[in-house]
């Protein structure tokens, strides 16, 4: 795919990204003076979500269609151990992440041997069969969702309750999650992805277990995605089948493209200008035409800038600034 | 007595669905040579150096790495072992420089490769090395290149480099000539006299010209089954050798 | 009467029956999905929504032009085509270079906005839809009362099934089909019209999913969400027959509305979630699919 | 006295889902209506209404109405269908103390161990349907049950509900199959209602599942064969939509018929000049709850939960919806249900003359009687 | 019907073809001429640009400028799928064989362009390998035995001018020899062909003409008597 290049040319790249990086990050300190924290809260998870699912398709060339059963067992874990163990916020969100990447090491020992789209449709499927699990079994609350999650004290200690305290343990998951997705990147094992993705029989040839190297990315991008969705539950105090359903899959496919694929910032843009969207338009008049508009974003976006808003910009740059 | 054969095989079949690609081969490739592997189309060559590779499973037949039966081993273990294949078609990083395609080969030793916590800076280690095998097959002053913008020739070049950064013992080469002009024929050619000193290295070869000045030794496939084996002057003389292969040209 | 698993035989019998009425839509629909993605290299998220155009063309048909059952069975398909047609000519035809994760979200965006609008125009309630005099009514084959509109619905898909099937496998234009699905380029340069054949590929792609839709108005309920219930089960059933493989499409259809059909007399909660189970089965055994070719 | 002098309502519905012609957007104009009937000002302050769609899916409706309460203001939220949503914003509203008035959900869980003392069931419930069509029906000779449920928590409920009735009235479940949400197929199941010789085939789901339920019925000729069909969750906009030929001989419980009385022609008739079309139980339950709410407002001057909350529970209810309506301490508002028959087409008389009222259900019959209620709220518990 | 009446009849004529692929610029004015019944090679290095020129005459190329005449028709600007039908033929170096085609299907498949081509029977009778596994799938096919089935499968359309790249790829020389008889015939029968080669034992004794390429270019045009003194311009060039 086009991202080939672009992610070629990270490396050189790689301190305007610290730059950049440190710029998001100081707008994100100030930014829940001026916007609604819980929105903010919304876009962070959504962000990280983005993210995860973009280290499998941007950097290790996998489409995965089932990533929403790893946000959802993030929040359902961590709702529950909540509010049945008592557990306090940053234990459950732990365990919520444990549990998606260990459902995410059992899709991948499935999955991971299939190429294109026969491993995007056994991932749907297995989020399929995860999502007839979460209407089955009670714990889950069915349709219902768990509801009302208290956000508890982080460490025992500070109170989660007010939106500004939540937003700051929210942004300090996002930079943990999204430090993690950069550095696995720029790593030994990043290279060996690279390279898998690019000539995976040669990789093969030289004595790389590519399925290994496959099944890790897997399974930190699933820890990574129920990160997300641990946090959403405590952000929303509810974890509902919403999440696990393939519709979110979808979306964050969406955001990831929209943002551009195998950038490392394309995710967070993607993530802000779909949820963005969804929350403006949601009420007021254009309400009812909201999935039209998306649909139309969606072609605009596939026909004109295919390789997302960050991928087209940094294009431009390439062309007009070296 | 197996003992200075680096490979070995011992009634090698493989069968396509009622049809016999390779049919009884007893292959047995003597350590230090280069050993060549030519036959008529379809007489089994790449079958049986897919069977040697395990990209194919044979139907029958026992394959030996140094005497130790690898028949139902897996691509990656062998090439652990020591035996690296090396493409058809030039198998290249394409989007990677040129560097970086020999260090991801260096790589593995380093036994870092699943570390993702650590920086990739940790890989610099590497250079000197990697730089130093580009040298050998000259490629040097391409270090710092995407690999994509080479020509042919220099691909087939760093394959081998980044083959050779495995120290294998034995590597396979298919065709490692097909579609190169003179030039860079002699160049490989070169090259590959140069790295089989220490090393033993079977090929899947067209290329008489070739064949005949690299090999030690050839054997010649027919309708999957071993037709003759010696040294070039010998087979080159075989009558049935030069009617089912070489035709006149051969001289 | 012996009874078979907790069920009298004949209460089976209709169930599988029933069952493989739902799997000749499934047959249908993945197979226009399976030619499509053959050629043209493109996973058609928006078939569900054109399997709904289909009904929606026959419904306002009747509604406003009072168009019969029989021309909308030969109109709809036609018209929907038609869109089809100006949607690969303007959209899709730029996207073939591409990896096909952009034709699959082209097409999901396309599906968002004609299923959105039509929403918007006439809300998701059903709109009814009778079917033909001829076809109303049913006879009571003594296990089970078989409405005629079903038995004709069996009948239509598998000759349109089989009858397509026969067209790309055994003759010359079907021969271009797989050629084209392979190595477009080369084709074009022996001579062939390769980007009018992908049009009309796409098209008939498209027809079928609205003949489908045609079929489905008088018993489902014609709504604009009707399709994209219907979809990923559709490309479960593509994936388990062997991405291409149009037979495979058609027996796994049939097969699936079958296993569907079971399912829901012996654990119905599960009945839309089989087929899932099912398609991780399949591809862990045959990873290319029951009828596809391994790579 | 009224926060930041105005009223602000917020009305949440699934405005494009399954649901949306059940309350949608008829509920909202029925909202506005009452606004605009209100004046526009309640005691010289301005009556705003903001609207959103909910999708039918918890957390987008719960995460909206927290938006609202927090940067909005909103005082009170109105609508809401999907019962999951309406459970997850009764919470949020009742910790951050405003008022929900539910006129679209139909479980009885939430003014049951879901109940808030900020929020008001307003319309039914499945008790009240269960109860009104089960017991019905079973009086009429319909003893043997055959369920088709829906498979999440509400068909659940209300297949619970119903077993219990069709029991105490001496009836026995013969059988029943889940399915899951939004099959698009009920052939099979329907199969199997027939095979069981169940001489009543009840409807446990909602929406498109019902209307595709009683369209295969249909099909297959389950009334002609002799068994009958009790829709349990079935509006006027279904019955409208499938046609008569389709659901004739119907029984269902509702709250509200349009052609009932003098007054509910009046009202519905403008609806129906604004909307063209004629009221669901829904529609009118929410022109009725809005306007009850804006009175409280207007006796206490005030537009905190509290006060509204109790003056709302003092005052009975008599308009055109309900006569002799009062809201419980559970939140429950208990009013007069209908037991009502779809009529057969050479019955009807126009395009909305659907039903015919067979019975009144007395409030104090309708609905879950205190005694066994789970509600924390309800004294003795 | 002697071959020197058609000679001076003009099969293809090339002026000045840039041909692209998307941003890189491949071919920088070509020109060349081939009369009816001739055999020219193009002789050049790796990436010289000589395939190409074989894609732009057949415009499988992403952009080309200036003028191909085939049978004094303008082929620039004629959608690709028309061109064959002028009597063009190619055979393309990486052979192309369909997978989902069996090998007879794979012979069936372009269609006849012209009368005269050969039958199956003769195809089958020049390769018998082909005859051996006519029913299976096309690429399951040896190396050698696909670059058969592709030029075999052109040869039956009755194009008259064949364009051929690298046809003797990995064949074994006794092969490799049947077909430069083949050829030969070819030639005879009045066909005109244009051949890329790396073999140049191969190509010299069949070529009237040669054609030498570099960086997209032509450099230098070649007759077969002219060989001799220019062997060692070759030399420099290709390094034979
Ligand atoms: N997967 C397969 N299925 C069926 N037959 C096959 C398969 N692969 C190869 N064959 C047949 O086996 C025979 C040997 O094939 P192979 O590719 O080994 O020949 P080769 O010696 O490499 O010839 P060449 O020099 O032309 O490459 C051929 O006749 C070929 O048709
Ligand atoms: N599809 C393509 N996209 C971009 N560049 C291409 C493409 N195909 C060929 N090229 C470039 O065009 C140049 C000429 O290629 P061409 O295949 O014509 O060379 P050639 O003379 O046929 O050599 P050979 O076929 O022996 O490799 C080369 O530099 C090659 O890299
Ligand atoms: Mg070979
Ligand atoms: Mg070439």
């Amino acid at each position: 795919m086009t991202t080939q290049v672009l992610n070629s040319r990270v490396n050189k790249t790689m301190n305007k990204t610290k730059l950049s990086f440190l710029i998001l990050l100081l707008v994100g300190l100030v930014a829940p003076f001026a916007i609604y924290p819980v929105f903010l809260m919304k876009l962070l998870c959504f962000a990280l979500f983005a993210c995860a699912f973009n280290l499998m398709l941007g950097y290790g060339g996998l489409l995965s269609f089932g990533h929403a059963a790893f946000l959802a067992t993030g929040g359902y874990i961590t709702g529950h151990t909540i509010m049945q163990w008592g557990l306090t916020p940053e234990l459950g969100v732990l365990a919520g992440t444990l549990c998606s990447a260990g459902m995410g090491f059992i899709f991948g020992k499935l999955a991971i041997r299939r190429q294109g789209i026969y491993f995007a449709m056994i991932t749907l499927a297995l989020s399929q069969l995860v999502f007839f699990l979460y209407v089955q079994t009670p714990f889950t609350g069915g349709e219902n969702g768990l509801q009302g999650i208290p956000r508890g004290e982080l460490f025992g200690l500070f109170s989660l309750e007010g939106n500004l305290p939540m937003y700051y343990f929210v942004l300090a998951v996002f930079v943990i999650g999204f430090a993690v997705i950069y550095r696995t990147i720029h790593s030994p094992f990043g290279q060996i992805l690279k390279a898998i993705r690019e000539n995976e029989p040669r990789a093969v040839s030289l004595g790389y277990d590519v399925d290994k190297f496959k099944l890790v990315a897997f399974v930190i991008s699933a820890a990574l995605a129920g990160l997300a969705g641990s946090t959403k539950s405590l952000v929303f105090q509810l974890a509902s089948l919403t999440d696990a359903h393939w519709h979110m899959s979808g979306e964050v496919i969406l955001m990831t493209l929209l943002g551009g694929v195998g950038t490392i910032f394309g995710p967070i843009v993607g993530a802000a200008t779909v949820v963005t969207l969804q929350n403006y338009l949601s009420q007021g008049p254009l309400a009812s035409w909201v999935p039209v508009i998306l649909g139309l974003i969606f072609v605009i976006c596939v026909l004109l800038f295919r390789s997302g808003i960050v991928g087209e910009i940094q294009k431009f740059m390439k062309k007009n600034f070296n | 007595m197996s003992q200075d054969f680096v490979l070995e095989t011992q009634g090698l079949i493989k069968e396509f669905k009622g049809f016999t690609a390779v049919d009884d081969v007893n292959l047995q490739v003597q350590r230090g040579h280069i050993h060549a592997l030519i036959g008529p189309n379809g007489a089994g060559k790449t079958t049986c150096f897919n069977l040697l590779t395990k990209f194919l499973t044979p139907t029958h037949g026992k394959i030996l790495f140094n005497g130790t039966d690898i028949t139902r081993q897996s691509p990656t273990d062998i090439a652990k072992m020591g035996m690296v294949r090396s493409f058809q078609i030039s198998a290249v990083f394409p989007h990677l420089s040129v560097l970086d395609n020999v260090r991801i080969a260096l790589q593995r030793k380093l036994g870092t490769s699943f570390h993702f916590w650590k920086s990739e800076r940790s890989l610099d280690v590497l250079n000197d090395r990697a730089m130093a095998l580009l040298e050998e097959v000259d490629l040097a002053k391409w270090a710092d290149t995407v690999t994509v913008e080479m020509p042919y020739g220099r691909k087939r070049a760093l394959e081998l480099a980044t083959t050779l950064a495995l120290e294998p013992e034995l590597m396979l080469l298919d065709e490692p000539t097909q579609g190169m002009g003179h030039e860079d024929v002699e160049r490989v050619m070169a090259l590959i006299k140069k790295v089989s000193v220490g090393r033993t290295i079977l090929m899947v070869e067209h290329n008489l010209h070739v064949v005949s000045s690299l090999s030690d030794r050839i054997t010649v496939l027919q309708r999957g089954a071993v037709l003759t084996e010696g040294p070039y002057e010998e087979v080159s003389r075989n009558p049935q050798v030069r009617e089912a292969y070489m035709g006149s040209e051969a001289a | 009467m012996a009874e078979l698993l907790g069920f009298p035989p004949q209460v089976l019998f209709g169930q599988l029956l029933i069952g493989l009425i739902n799997g000749s839509f499934y047959a249908l629909l993945s197979l226009g999905l399976a030619i499509i993605f053959g050629l043209l290299n493109i996973i058609n998220f928006a078939h569900g929504a054109q399997y709904m155009l289909g009904a929606f063309v026959a419904w306002l048909g009747l509604k406003f032009l009072g168009v019969n059952y029989w021309v909308s069975l030969i109109l709809a398909p036609v018209v929907v085509a038609a869109i089809g047609i100006a949607i690969e000519k303007t959209m899709l035809r730029r996207l073939y270079k591409e990896d096909h994760l952009y034709g699959l979200l082209l097409t999901f965006g396309l599906a968002l906005i004609i299923e959105g609008s039509f929403i918007h125009f006439f809300g998701v309630s059903g709109q009814p839809f009778s079917a033909p005099e001829l076809l109303q009514g049913g006879n009571n084959l003594g296990f089970m009362f078989l409405p005629t509109y079903r038995a004709w619905i069996i009948v239509a898909s598998l000759i349109i099934c089989f009858g397509t099937w026969y067209m790309i496998e055994r003759t010359k234009l079907g021969a271009y089909l797989r050629a084209g699905t392979e190595n477009p380029q080369l084709l074009q340069a022996f001579g062939i019209n390769v980007p009018l054949l992908i049009t009309l590929t796409y098209g008939y792609g498209v027809a079928l999913a609205a003949f489908a839709g045609v079929l489905a108005a008088p018993i489902y309920s014609v709504s604009p969400v009707m399709g994209s219930n219907l979809l990923i089960v559709v490309f479960a059933v593509v994936v388990i027959g062997g991405m291409g493989s149009i037979f495979g499409a058609i027996v796994t259809g049939l097969l699936m509305g079958l296993i569907e059909g079971l399912t829901k007399v012996f654990y119905p909660e599960a009945s839309t979630t089989v087929i899932f189970l099912v398609m991780i089965i399949v591809l862990l055994i045959r990873p290319a699919g029951l009828f596809g070719k391994e790579a | 006295d009224i926060s930041d002098n105005e009223v602000r309502i917020g009305y949440l519905a699934d405005m494009s889902g399954t649901y949306s012609a059940l309350a949608g957007p008829g509920g909202l104009e029925a909202a506005k209506m009452a606004i605009e009937d209100f004046g526009g000002k309640v005691n010289g302050k301005k009556i705003t209404i903001v609207s959103a769609d909910d999708q039918n899916k918890p957390d987008i409706g719960a995460n909206k109405v927290r938006q609202w309460i927090d940067v909005n203001n909103v005082d009170m939220v109105a609508g809401m269908v999907s019962s999951a949503v309406t459970i997850a914003v009764n919470k949020v509203v009742e910790a951050k103390d405003k008022v929900s008035l539910v006129s679209g959900s139909a479980s009885s869980s939430i003014t049951n161990q879901f109940c808030t003392p900020n929020s008001v069931h307003y319309v039914y419930d499945t008790y009240a349907l269960a109860h009104g069509t089960g017991e019905a029906v079973v009086k009429e000779g319909g003893d043997s049950w055959f369920f088709l449920t829906a498979d999440y928590a509400f068909g659940h409920a209300m297949e619970a509900d119903v077993t219990e009735v069709v029991k105490e009235s001496g009836g026995k479940i013969v059988g029943g199959v889940r399915h899951p949400l939004a099959t698009n197929d009920f052939s099979s199941f329907i199969l199997q209602a027939q095979a069981s010789g169940a001489k009543i085939v009840g409807l446990a789901n909602a929406g498109a599942d019902t209307t595709n339920s009683l369209k295969t019925a249909k099909e297959f000729g389950v009334v002609q064969a002799g068994q009958k069909i009790a829709g349990l969750l079935i509006f006027l906009n279904d019955v409208h939509s499938l046609g008569l030929e389709t659901t004739q001989g119907l029984q269902l419980t509702t709250g509200y018929y349009w052609d009932r009385t003098a007054e509910t022609r009046a009202w519905s008739k403008r609806y129906f000049d604004r909307t063209g079309k004629m009221p669901t139980m829904v529609q009118a339950g929410i022109y009725s709850s809005v306007t009850h709410y804006l009175d409280a407002i207007k006796a206490k001057n005030s537009d905190k939960a509290s006060d509204v909350m109790a003056q709302m529970r003092e005052t009975p209810i008599n308009d055109f919806f309900a006569q002799n309506g009062r809201i419980r301490e559970d939140g429950r508002m208990v009013h007069d249900m209908y037991l009502a028959e779809v009529k057969k087409p050479s019955e009807s008389t126009g395009e909305w003359d659907l039903y015919k009222i067979l019975r009144t259900i007395p409030a104090d019959k309708a609905f879950r009687p205190l005694s066994e209620s789970k509600c924390k709220l309800v004294a003795g518990r | 019907m002697s071959s020197d009446m058609k000679k001076d009849i003009e099969q293809l004529r090339i002026a000045d073809l840039h041909a692209f692929y998307g941003e890189s610029h491949i071919l920088h004015g070509i020109d060349m001429k081939v009369n009816r019944g001739e055999l020219v090679t193009l002789l050049g290095r790796n990436g010289s640009g000589r395939s190409t020129t074989l894609k732009s005459i057949m415009n499988m190329v992403g952009k080309r400028t200036g003028s191909i005449m085939v049978n004094g028709n303008e082929t620039v600007g004629m959608p690709a799928h028309q061109i064959p039908h002028l009597g063009v033929g190619f055979c393309p170096e990486e052979r192309g064989i369909f997978a989902s085609l069996n090998v007879e299907e794979n012979l069936m498949l372009p269609p006849t362009v012209r009368s005269g081509g050969m039958t199956l029977d003769e195809i089958y009778e020049m390769f018998p390998n082909l005859y051996e596994r006519r029913m299976s799938p096309g690429t399951r096919l040896s190396g050698g035995e696909q670059q058969m089935l592709a030029m075999a499968r052109i040869l039956r359309t009755g194009a008259n001018l064949l364009l051929l790249d690298e046809i003797t790829e990995g064949l074994a020389p006794v092969i490799v020899q049947t077909l430069g008889e083949v050829l030969l015939k070819l030639k005879d029968k009045g066909l005109t062909i244009v051949l890329v080669e790396q073999n140049f034992r191969f190509a010299a004794p069949l070529a009237d003409r040669h054609y030498l390429m570099e960086h997209g270019s032509i450099v230098e045009e070649i007759a077969s008597n002219e060989l001799e003194e220019k062997m060692d311009l070759l030399n420099t060039y290709l390094g034979v």
